[in-house]
């Protein structure tokens, strides 16, 4: 029986290298809001952001620091709190290679490389201004229909990296994703999987098959963080809820650089100057 | 009782529309949608119509899915979900919406969050109902600067669904997939067929008999304050506040 | 809050009509082996199988009872009983439209379905002989690919009934199917879904996040029958192992269309003349 | 300590195919490649050499997939599985193998259980080690009456995978993806070259030095039937119960 390979918050974001494309769950979903702070206090630099299906603070923030380079989404936004401050700046000065994508294509690309095929197909797209911008997917005619039937297909987007922040992981390195499946297809479309846990509980998740129906097996993951209120100040299913006042705090701040700034300053999120 | 708010007007009358459906999703951040579906959903079950299936994103309790977030995209793209909701920083006269931002994309002057689901959605759900509040030449434009989703397609294009109506807080119109043109349907009190041209910034058709949007009866606005109220509660409480007075 | 609409078993053969293309799980993944029976004893006729990936018990008897037209699997068999005498003969006769398949092509083949989409890709199956046998499977050339490579895609097949079991439903219908995930894309996939279980439990499994990982939701249910020990002579994880000993009797009985009427009689499954 | 058993030395030169995989796994009803695989991992636990996912579909206890019964493929097919066993009703000399029947199909005179997951595994595991304790004329055949996979694909054919041996009750095999051969490696106690081309139906290359199979060592034995067996016992009782005497 396996033990849990148990590294730091800061070897996570270390092990996320210049450049990668990045597989960031939504708000819903467990969002590793400890590792994106080490991510901005080691200065990365050129990530990639592949969000499934969108990013809120974790998005935003790694913009506002200028970690990133490229996003994929279906939406940046703070939701109830207001639109994404550093991503509009960002968008609207030019300095973000966007792809504007939509929920299903960015499940189905990941479904793609999840079953090692080449490319997915899905409904809808078709006459949209999202599709006419991505010369990267590629319409056919159904192949099963007499007549003149166009599917888009989505090509496989295989991630370098996925990292997640989820509620526990069992002694043997299981994690719990619950009914968040589609962490699932996140990390099952990366090379290599890193997650924060809020903490490590007893015993084997397979022992059982109502505790293994909400399990990652721990087979996929390269690496775990004790994390506790790793999602700070976003929300944790079951756990804790998204601390309003702090994101409200936030997206008043991020409003300008120097509010952003002055935020992670005060958070104590240095950034150490780029190697 | 005291009358019903504008928010409960919009409850009411997008229940109305609901009535029938099996299965009703409702998105993100969307109060108004959710309530007028909990709403559908008590009245179809009280007067023995049956069963209706209320799916709100928002809520762990009225998420039924465990496939993932990808589960209800699936559920949608095979028929499953008759009724859904999708709104727009723009909406142009052909029903084309823009949830993307302002200005010559990429190029934009002002970019909001993104398209979310409606790529999909607006074209293999049967019912898809428009709402914006916010009723102003701005919101309600001749031509949208980006097309998250479009509101007709060409006949060749896989297209079960697509949009049943547009409300706002100022009126109800009905689409016509055909002509791909809006139908002004009913006014607000307080609003005239004059008024709705003068806020709108596309050409549109008008019905014979445009009347004012009906009120709930008071059964109804009965039933949205004593029995909807305290379920939206749990899952917006910021909008049961200020609507309601309630607290959590 | 909805409750359970309950019904008999013998109900749940009656909506599977005659000619349906029926859904059947895998012998892991909980057999309706009570609503087998009654099919027999209502003497349905023209079933079509769709296996997934494969059946045991439960496609033999349905083949030697005469209730089976074709059958769609990657494998009939008696696992380490031995094969599957009935299909054996039947097929050997001549007397079964089969469609050899393999088990990846029939998950593929369901996730169409549940995804909306007319087909899906996948790898593999060029050159061999299922391939050249299944005229209903097309390849195209990979349109992301410079260099010629082919790709196979397999259309959709809607199923017109599901019918399975599980360990329990909940007070409100919602089905326990656990780490079988297998049995949502088979229910995902066709019109009507019915159910066996051994028990109704209270509660709802919604109420945690842990207990709503194994949930199949209501709404996806038409009718649940109370069936304790619906899966036997075959196991239900968890709950109870395969009656080796009758399975075994089975198979011997089998062998030959007596053995397997008197295996019936005996069990006092008497087939009603068909209408 | 009594000799290894036929079943044991299949164990042993089975676990050295696998001993520096990540990731092995094994299909239903095959206790052999389940025990040489769990004594690979074992081995390679033991001498620090890192960790190995087995994944026995038959044990649930091995079986470490919550995304259903697709998890397999979707695992393989994106090139995780480095190891996987695979059989046949017949295998001919490329390698093709038949799992569905006898005869000329769909005419079989003798129809077998089917294809099962062949098609896709045979073409993305790297290493498809083929398993076939019986070997003669009837199952070792010049050309298979079904290709349920084939050994060899066309250039153009996406095919990270194919079979890396042949492992029979008398002899082993390393096949040769290029030219589409099979060549003699090592034959068992008991059997020669000529033997083997006897018992042999298809035509097959001869390696230079073709030894005896290695027996298992002493230690390796022992951990065989102290370690392994008790743990096969678990999933494949009546296996277990006839080579080591083992009740559950």
């Amino acid at each position: 029986m396996r033990d849990v390979d148990m590294i730091t918050v800061e070897e996570i974001a270390e092990a996320v290298p210049d450049g990668a494309l990045l597989g960031v769950p939504a708000d819903y979903s467990g969002v590793p809001m400890a590792v994106t702070r080490a991510l901005v206090v080691r200065g990365a630099r050129g990530l990639r952001l592949y969000c499934l299906p969108l990013t809120t603070m974790q998005g935003d923030m790694l913009i506002g620091a200028g970690c990133v380079e490229g996003v994929e989404a279906a939406a940046v936004t703070m939701g109830e709190y207001g639109l994404a401050p550093c991503f509009s700046r960002a968008f609207e000065a030019g300095g973000i290679a966007m792809q504007d994508s939509t929920c299903p294509a960015l499940h189905a690309q990941l479904q793609a490389v999840e079953r090692g095929t080449p490319f997915m197909p899905l409904r809808g797209l078709l006459g949209s201004d999202i599709a006419k911008n991505r010369p990267d997917w590629r319409v056919i005619s159904n192949p099963f229909s007499n007549e003149e039937d166009p599917v888009v297909l989505l090509p496989a987007r295989q991630l370098d990296v996925t990292v997640v922040h989820a509620p526990y992981a069992d002694s043997v390195g299981n994690v719990f994703i619950g009914r968040n499946r589609e962490l699932a297809t996140l990390i099952h479309a990366a090379k290599q999987t890193f997650v924060t846990v809020e903490k490590i509980i007893d015993g084997d998740m397979f022992e059982t098959e109502s505790t293994a129906a909400g399990a990652l097996p721990a087979f996929y993951v390269s690496g775990i963080a004790e994390a506790p209120k790793g999602a700070w100040p976003l929300g944790l299913t079951d756990q804790y809820d998204p601390d309003g006042e702090e994101l409200r705090r936030y997206v008043a701040a991020a409003r300008s650089p120097e509010g952003f700034a002055a935020y992670l300053a005060d958070q104590g999120i240095t950034s150490r100057p780029a190697a | 009782m005291t009358d019903a708010t504008r928010e409960e007007l919009l409850i009411s009358l997008l229940a109305d529309m609901l009535a029938e459906d099996k299965h009703v999703a409702v998105g993100a951040a969307s109060p108004i949608p959710g309530a007028a579906a909990l709403l559908a959903k008590a009245e179809k079950a009280g007067r023995g119509g049956g069963r209706m299936q209320v799916t709100i994103i928002h809520s762990r309790r009225h998420n039924p899915f465990t496939d993932g977030s990808r589960e209800l995209f699936d559920c949608a793209a095979r028929g499953m979900i008759d009724s859904f909701f999708l709104g727009g920083v723009q909406i142009d006269g052909q029903a084309n919406i823009n949830l993307v931002g302002v200005g010559e994309y990429p190029n934009l002057r002002k970019r909001f969050p993104g398209s979310f689901g409606s790529a999909l959605m607006y074209y293999v759900v049967p019912k898809v109902i428009l709402f914006r509040e916010e009723h102003s030449p701005r919101t309600l434009v001749k031509k949208v600067d980006f097309i998250s989703a479009p509101g007709a397609s060409e006949p060749e294009v896989h297209r079960p669904g697509g949009p049943h109506a547009l409300v706002t807080g100022r009126a109800v119109f009905g689409f016509d997939r055909e002509r791909a043109r809006f139908r002004l349907q009913t006014v607000h009190a307080g609003e005239t067929v004059d008024s709705i041209r003068e806020m709108t910034g596309f050409d549109f058709d008008v019905a014979d008999d445009v009347e004012e949007t009906p009120v709930p009866s008071g059964t109804r606005l009965a039933r949205i304050r004593d029995e909807i109220a305290p379920q939206i509660l749990t899952f917006y409480p910021e909008f049961a506040k200020r609507i309601w007075g309630l607290a959590a």
